[in-house]
């Protein structure tokens, strides 16, 4: 017979304020099995907390209902409470009164009314609750981080520092992601390479990160502590052991019109090529769309040229299981196309480029060594136009957020271009300057004062080419909103960061979830930026949302904490609410029959067999058996079995079945 | 059928099977499932239209197990149903010998399960037009009528459960009526108890059953089951693509496509 | 074959030649284009600038009639009455209460499920595929295609996924044996309005289109709607003051264009209606 | 006479429609009393025969809801249910169950709005319909008829 | 009481079935279901099947329905109340059509169910009970009345027993006091009787065992390969008895709503798996071998031991609803 004690939660005036919650313990009162049943203004406070352990053991409670919030919210505050008194925390439950009805109905008998059947719903699947044990689970200590730009260059070696194993898997031929393709960085301008490279390096020798370039997720089993990864090492082509990184073969390859991604198309490669000079790994790949080989099946002339012989043609995907205990996210972002503005000519317009097209021309590794010159014809813009906010915040573009780093390049990119071509006119349309940041708001400042940017307070409508020339057509809104067309050479949208193509494909390989835009979502906005709703997967970087590099630095190194404050522990423990197939007395033994549509239906392939046999170990019986180290509780397989032979702790069928009888009997 | 009296004699002869299950003689008009044991019992195998038993109930049998191997007489019905049993693993290629009958009545052998497969693919399951129209017209009932449509057709099942005991998909030791803890239906036969059984019964043999009828044939009180099945192949069929026993592990209620395509989830 | 027809009150007044030539053209192309009866105004500026309920009435009255006249298909010619009579439809169908409500106003049944052809629409629905037997004279020129604002908008509605520079007018006139050139203004404001109680704006606005037009060889400039042409033809002089120079370049619907290729009279097709005299020939 | 309040239980995947719910709260939305929402952990785990319960204890009305495809935070929980719910549709409507009295619904945890309006759109529904009497009637069997 | 016989035209048969109506009687009746004629409530004469040899279910659900409401009861915190079942308004039941071998089964049937202590339901019910059967003229390959002391005329059980003459009218005999009330209800009806004996009307019922010759040899074959063998073919379900006449055997089930129970009694077989299933898992009747025998044994030994009544009466419908064709005749003259 249960001794089950209601405590019904005000909070504060939260739920009392619609809900009666006098009536509501009253009621509960009356309920058969319930031993106590009270009301208190803050249940979840301290003195609320005693109440409920004081009544375990004054009147000997077998289980508990707390009142109150959601379960999402304070579940583990009360079972943490209920087990200091001594009672397994599994026995205790709580009736959602604050979400689910005094928050969303007014007050009314009605409302008090369903909060008490909530109540009574709750007091039924707690008679039918078990003592429970948590699952201990071992941790591989050994973390994976996806992507490597400085997001994921930095978590890399935070970890790997801290002692613990990293795998970085990258999916281009090399480390560095954005930040390698920026010139000078704000707001110091200090050139970004000369910072990156050093720590691509670093991470390059550092004797606990196993790098994987040219790779990519495959798919992403488990859980905190025990996942496993599937890693596909896309076929670079070459022998890396073999390969020395002369980089003979990528001056023969004699398909060299190849537009560089590194150069952000502004520059060409070779079909066999290394991103830039600086790569690390510093050997090249055959990229084989457009490798003539590949393609057409004669060639080779890279292979004649090695020195090495380390060119491999046979060589193909190879995929990788690696076992990994936590994983960091650091995928990045990307910018949209110039082609994706149809008011700025959809990009027909050689002489509209993206900031990032722009860091390339001011960069001295960049197609133009540097120096400011138009795509079209190489010419030095002498009238350059900046356009900020190039998408961002515009709904129109649906992207109605703020990509947060546009102003400061921008005013950076107005400065490099006024530095570099003496007596050049740059203009800048803006909707605000958003500075905010240490030395940020003076950089601006120095952009408009010191180098006589020109900042115009409005929208660019219509970018069109006449006679050579640019007509950006804009509207100055502090000059009583004039129209203001400039005759420009060239035009550089600050074009809104985005998320990278494929990262929605790629969160769900994760099973994270991820916002309107593709962007990867933090678990919580304030108090769980790096955390995602799965646990043991971490966000650093933009691959969260578009932010610059000290913040992505930060976030990167946050996330690395995460880890490392996870590896600390060498088990942890999981919500016991598994799967379990039923026993019962010889010579049933159990119910199951071995049908084991259970098994096909697992998402976690956490079903195997068990072979029941007797004394003499013949085999009396085949039936299934769940993995609790693989088992999520999702009870896929519960509501599959006919003969209801598996059933899940936590959620057990009779638990259901009697939640439904109490919620619709109310007498 | 000589050539299948003499394999299944040889069959018993050689040892190779311990018992053979096959229809054998029964009241006038109808024929009796018979498990033989000895080589001169063999001749009393018979095969004609009134063998309409689904033979297969019994390989699942805890005391027709117990005889050892079988062989058994297996006209289309009964080779879908062995080849859904195999896929659930409830039989393998050792655990029995298929005896099949051609819908010609020729003996048909098979040197495996697979092999049974493939031959169930030119012999596909076809729902007959005039059940087609039955369940037509009864869906284009209104929806209340239609209920009381059922209510009455299930009235007189006094739950014997003869449907459940002559599927061979009903192969559960126990099933989920008789468990109660919690009381899923109630084991009265009253129209609740009645409703929820046939309800469950038609779903958990969803995507499963497969067409033999034998539910209907063994009802005492003739009430029409087999359309719930029917109607739920012709669903699965529709929603999920092909129908039909394969030896596939995961039938098309324990898999999935991500394309799935619904029109009621809002 | 029948089609609805719904000419606006600009074919009948300072645009006739619009109407003459798309009238002839389906003449002689076996389309019959029947008027609906008893229309009214479309709606535009005046009524949608005063009273939402009056800019969607008037027009949903002639989507009524046009019902009334069992008509499935309405060629709206005007850019304007087009936008209109869309917009509306697709408000009506966006929001039921209205929609009854307005029927109610009008005491008729209104489906709203008519399928409305601005002249680009019904040009590729039943021209376009009969080119081949149609055209007989191909219009060798080079051409720049104005669509102006309202051909084209709104996209949500329009779904043209070139908003900003589409390119239907052009693919016609390709196949017509014109060069559509690829320029700057398309969908540039001409003035509008302003026609009447500024044209120095007009004079500005449509001057800027002309020049990029001559300056980009263009023989001649093609619209479908009837404020464009206006604007850009008739206030031919406002334009040459602000340009400061003469332009010739004619402005011509592309219903005239057609008309010429098939060998219809400029008569007939009322192109001899122009301020600025179209010089087009096709070598006969 | 006071107007028909509907009973409407709500099966609701812990992960979305019920964090869902729980935005609902947070941000205040009102909506009809008459939804009780039973948590479970997936809607994988809904057991078809939850929903005759339901209807035998005198549900009017059934909320389904969990989360959107793709979404599922054991990955295929909601697969499984759509092609259960399917099915189960289907044989339900041959039965003549009323399946206007479901409602299935892909409620994630950020669509607190969309949970209010699942809710109080249900509600008009088993409203229009009225209370349940044709399957009350089969479940109260034993009150009425005489037992032969 | 002497068994009185009058004559009815098979005009008046139909005026008496009307008056019975009239007198607000609920009357069942062999009515054709698709491809089984079953015992049911009817409101016309016309919905009578009268071309049947017996129904498929037996007329026992009149006194012994399939579920019986014993009780209902309310639980409170503090103590649970019983509400008694409305046991003693039970409608006037007239079955009409019942064969001899029917209404013989009610001898046996309420004997069992008046053994240790009357069952007060169960008498209740028979109180407001009319039998009126009908000889039988026709037989089948499953009847064997006559090797249980019936036969197809047999009067024993039914209030009234109509047999059909050449004329096509009927000899009515009445056997009890509650066939004379309705006779003299509807006297009108019931003409003196004829001289044509009822016997040459009857169908031929070959006698195949005698049962007291199977009863003693059951004594001794308990432990008997028989048993396997002749139930290899049964699935086990419950077809048999819960067509049989006789057999009697039910379960009680309560069924809960919240805090509101009812106590049902349900039938039940003897040839299902749980029906002697201990908690322990134990099974003293483990195979079907066993549960066959139990069946065979109850009904011609156990009841004829103990309660001195033949557990059959030859109705044949265990073999004719047998889904694998078992055959209770091929079984018992198979001892």
């Amino acid at each position: 017979m249960s001794k089950i004690g209601v405590f019904i939660c005000h909070c504060g005036e939260n739920i009392s304020a619609t809900v009666d919650v006098e009536k509501v313990a009253e009621a509960a009162g009356k309920l058969e099995g319930v031993e106590f049943s009270t009301d208190y203004k803050y249940m979840c406070s301290d003195p609320g907390q005693t109440i409920i352990k004081q009544m375990i053991k004054e009147k000997g409670l077998t289980g508990v209902v707390v009142a109150a919030c959601s379960p999402r919210m304070h579940e583990p505050t009360f079972r943490k409470a209920c087990a200091e008194a001594g009672m397994n925390q599994y026995m205790c439950e709580m009736a959602n009164l604050r979400e689910h009805c005094s928050w969303v109905h007014d007050k009314s008998d009605a409302t008090t009314q369903k909060a008490i059947d909530i109540v009574r719903t709750l007091v039924e699947k707690v008679k039918h609750n078990k003592p429970l044990q948590p699952i201990k689970v071992p941790i591989t200590k050994k973390a994976l981080v996806i992507g490597g730009g400085i997001a994921g260059i930095q978590a890399s070696l935070d970890i790997a520092n801290a002692g613990h194993q990293v795998i970085l898997v990258e999916k281009d031929p090399s480390i560095g992601g954005h930040m390698s393709q920026l010139s000078e960085t704000f707001p110091t301008l200090d050139c970004s390479q000369c910072i990156l490279t050093p720590r691509m390096v670093e991470v390059a020798q550092h004797p606990n990160i196993t790098l994987l370039t040219y790779a990519e997720l495959e798919k992403l089993e488990g859980s905190i502590g025990s996942f496993k990864a599937t890693i596909r090492k896309k076929a670079k082509s070459i022998d890396e052991k073999l390969c020395t990184g002369c980089g003979l073969c990528t001056t023969k390859c004699p398909n060299k019109k190849i537009p560089s991604e590194f150069n952000a198309g502004l520059g060409l490669r070779t079909a066999i090529y290394v991103p830039f000079p600086q790569a690390v790994p510093n050997k090249p790949v055959i990229d084989k769309e457009n490798c003539t080989y590949y393609q057409k099946g004669k060639c080779k002339l890279c292979e004649k040229t090695c020195p090495t012989g380390a060119i491999r043609f046979d060589q193909e995907d190879e995929l990788v299981e690696i076992q990994v205990g936590a994983v960091v996210a650091a995928t990045g972002f990307n910018v949209m196309k110039t082609s994706e503005f149809p008011e700025y000519g959809y990009g027909k317009y050689k002489d509209v480029i993206t900031g990032l097209q722009f860091e390339r021309l001011a960069s001295a590794s960049g197609p133009t060594l540097g120096e400011i010159r138009r795509p079209s014809d190489g010419k030095i813009p002498e009238k350059i136009v900046f356009l900020a906010c190039a998408g961002s915040r515009d709904p129109a573009k649906g992207k109605p957020y703020c990509s947060k780093i546009c102003c400061m390049y921008t005013a950076k990119h107005a400065m490099l271009y006024q530095h570099k071509v003496h007596g050049g006119q740059s203009y800048v349309f803006y909707m605000d300057i958003r500075a905010a940041g240490k030395n940020y708001d003076e950089f601006t400042r120095r952009a408009i004062v010191e180098d006589e940017v020109n900042y115009i307070r409005g929208r660019v409508s219509k970018i069109y080419e006449e006679n050579g020339k640019l007509i950006v057509k804009g509207v100055d809104t502090l000059l009583n909103a004039k129209p203001v067309e400039i005759e420009a050479d060239m035009v550089v949208l600050a074009s809104a960061g985005v998320a990278n193509p494929g990262s929605e494909e790629l969160a769900q390989k994760m099973h994270i979830s991820y916002d309107a835009y593709n962007f990867f979502a933090e678990a919580h906005p304030k108090l769980k930026p790096v955390e995602t709703n799965t646990a043991g997967i971490f966000l650093a970087g933009a691959c969260q949302a578009p932010k610059d590099i000290p913040e992505t630095v930060s976030q990167a190194s946050g996330a690395a904490a995460k880890v490392a404050i996870l590896f600390s522990q060498d088990e942890l423990s999981r919500d016991p609410a598994i799967a379990v197939v039923n026993r019962c007395a010889p010579p049933l033994f159990s119910t199951c029959v071995g049908c084991f549509m259970c098994a096909t239906a697992c998402p976690y392939q956490a079903i195997g067999e068990e072979l029941i046999t007797d004394r003499q170990g013949n085999v009396i019986k085949r039936v299934a058996k769940v993995n609790p180290g693989l088992c999520q509780g999702c009870g896929t397989c519960v509501a599959f079995c006919r003969s209801k032979s598996i059933d899940i702790d936590g959620y057990t069928n009779e638990q259901m079945y009697s939640e439904v009888m109490a919620l619709l009997n109310n007498d | 059928m000589n050539e299948l009296i003499k394999k299944a004699a040889s069959l018993l002869e050689s040892g190779a099977v311990k018992v053979v299950i096959g229809y054998g003689k029964g009241s006038t008009d109808r024929t009796q499932a018979i498990f033989i044991t000895k080589v001169e019992d063999c001749n009393q195998l018979i095969f004609d239209s009134r063998c309409i038993q689904n033979l297969a109930v019994y390989l699942t049998k805890a005391e027709i197990k117990r005889m050892g191997k079988p062989a058994i007489m297996a006209p289309l019905p009964v080779l879908r149903s062995i080849v859904q049993l195999a896929a659930e693993n409830q039989l393998s290629d050792e655990s029995l010998v298929v005896l099949g009958v051609s819908p010609e009545s020729n003996l048909v052998e098979f040197e495996s399960l697979a092999a049974i497969e493939s031959y169930l693919q030119e012999h596909k399951i076809e729902i007959d037009e005039k059940y087609r129209k039955i369940i037509e017209e009864i869906k284009s009932k209104p929806v209340s009528e239609r209920f009381q449509y059922w209510v009455k057709e299930l009235e007189p099942c006094f739950k014997c459960y003869a449907c459940r005991a002559a599927c061979p998909l009903c192969y559960c030791t126990r099933c989920t009526v008789e468990s109660n803890q919690p009381q899923w239906i109630p084991v009265a036969s009253h129209q609740l108890g009645n409703l929820e059984w046939h309800v469950m019964r038609a779903m958990h043999l969803a995507g499963r059953c497969t067409d033999c009828e034998a539910c209907y044939h063994a009802c005492p009180m003739g009430i029409p089951l087999h359309l719930l099945n029917k109607s739920l192949l012709q669903d699965v069929e529709e929603n999920f693509g092909s129908y039909g026993p394969s030896l596939n592990k995961a039938n098309s209620l324990s898999s999935f496509n991500p394309d799935d395509k619904e029109s009621f989830i809002r | 074959m029948k089609i609805g027809f719904y000419p606006g009150c600009s074919l009948t007044g300072s645009s006739r030649e619009y109407n003459e030539s798309i009238l002839a053209i389906s003449k002689k192309a076996g389309i019959e284009l029947v008027e609906i009866n008893d229309w009214n105004c479309c709606g535009a500026t005046a009524a949608h600038n005063l009273t939402k309920e009056l800019s969607v009435s008037l027009p949903a009255r002639n989507l009524a009639l046009a019902e009334k006249d069992g008509m499935e298909e309405l060629v709206v010619p005007c850019a304007a009455c087009y936008n209109r009579l869309v917009m509306t439809q697709h408000e009506l169908n966006e929001n039921g209460g209205l929609k009854a409500l307005i029927a109610d106003k009008l005491q008729m049944p209104l489906k709203n499920n008519i399928k409305i052809l601005n002249v680009l629409q019904f040009l590729e629905k039943y021209f376009v595929p009969r080119f081949e037997e149609l055209i007989k004279y191909p219009l060798a020129y080079d051409v720049a295609c104005y669509y102006g604002c309202l051909l084209v908008r709104p996209n949500k509605i329009m779904k043209d996924e070139r908003w900003e520079d589409p390119m239907s007018m052009d693919s016609i006139m390709q196949k017509l044996g014109a060069n559509a050139l690829d320029w700057s203004f398309k969908t540039e404001c001409c003035g509008a309005g302003f026609s009447v109680s500024k044209p120095e704006i007009v004079g500005e606005l449509s001057g800027k289109i002309v020049r990029n037009a001559v300056d980009r060889g263009a023989k001649a400039i093609v619209v479908a709607c009837p404020m464009c042409h206006s604007n850009l033809d008739m206030r031919r002089p406002a334009i040459e003051s602000y340009l400061k120079r003469n332009v010739d370049v004619p402005v011509i619907y592309i219903t005239e264009a057609i008309a010429l290729a098939m060998g219809i009279t400029s008569k007939e097709a009322g192109i001899n209606r122009h301020f600025v005299p179209v010089n087009l020939t096709v070598n006969r | 006479m006071t107007e028909f309040e509907p009973k409407i239980v709500a099966f609701v995947c812990n992960w979305c429609t019920y964090a869902g719910a729980d935005l609902t709260g947070t941000s205040r939305i009102k909506y009809a009393q008459n939804v009780k929402i039973i948590r479970f952990p997936c809607t994988g785990r809904i057991d078809f025969m939850l929903l005759l319960k339901a209807f035998s204890e005198g549900a009017d009305g059934i909320i389904v809801s969990g989360c959107h495809p793709n979404d599922c935070h054991y990955t295929s929980g909601n697969f499984h249910a759509r092609r259960r719910w399917i099915t189960f549709r289907g044989l339900l409507d041959l039965m003549g169950i009323d399946v206007r009295r479901i409602q299935y619904s892909w409620v994630s945890a950020a669509e607190g709005a969309k949970w209010a309006d699942v809710v109080n759109s249900t509600v008009t529904t088993i409203r229009e319909l009225g209370p349940y009497t044709d399957y009350a009637k089969v479940a109260n069997y034993l009150e009425k008829e005489a037992n032969v | 009481m002497q068994t009185e016989k009058y004559l009815i035209r098979k005009t008046s048969l139909e005026k008496l079935f009307n008056n019975l109506i009239g007198n607000g009687k609920t009357v069942y009746a062999p009515k054709a279901k698709g491809k089984v004629t079953l015992f049911e409530k009817v409101q016309a004469f016309s919905e009578i099947n009268d071309d049947y040899i017996v129904t498929t279910n037996s007329a026992k659900s009149v006194v012994f329905p399939r579920v019986e409401k014993v009780f209902s009861y309310k639980k409170t915190k503090e103590k649970t109340v019983i509400i008694d079942a409305a046991n003693d308004v039970f409608p006037d039941v007239v079955v009409w059509g019942t064969r001899p071998c029917d209404a013989a089964a009610f001898i046996p049937l309420t004997d069992t169910f008046n053994g240790d202590f009357p069952d007060v339901i169960y008498n209740k019910r028979l109180e407001k009970v009319y039998l009126l059967s009908f000889s039988c003229s026709k037989c089948d390959e499953y009847c064997f009345c006559t090797s249980v002391n019936g036969g197809p005329g047999n009067t024993a059980g039914s209030d009234i027993l109509f047999t059909k003459l050449s004329t096509g009218d009927y000899l009515a005999e009445v056997v009890t006091e509650k066939g004379k009330l309705l006779v003299s209800e509807n006297s009108t009806l019931f003409e003196t009787a004829p001289d044509e004996s009822k016997e040459q009307n009857l169908a031929n019922v070959k006698v195949v065992f005698s049962k007291d010759e199977i009863q003693s040899k059951l004594k001794s074959i308990f432990e008997n390969p028989v048993w396997d063998e002749k139930s290899r073919a049964c699935l086990g379900c419950g077809s048999c008895v819960f067509v049989c006449p006789v057999c009697s055997c039910f379960d009680l089930q309560d069924e809960v709503h919240g805090s509101n129970g009812t106590r049902l009694r349900c039938w039940d077989s003897c040839g299902f798996g749980l029906f002697t299933l201990h908690t322990s898992g134990h099974n003293p009747r483990a195979t079907q071998g066993a549960r066959w025998r139990q069946r065979i044994m109850h009904k011609f030994l156990y009841m004829p031991d103990k309660i001195k009544v033949a557990g059959c009466v030859g109705c044949g419908r265990c073999s004719r609803s047998c889904p694998a064709n078992i055959n209770i005749l091929d079984t018992v003259t198979s001892l």
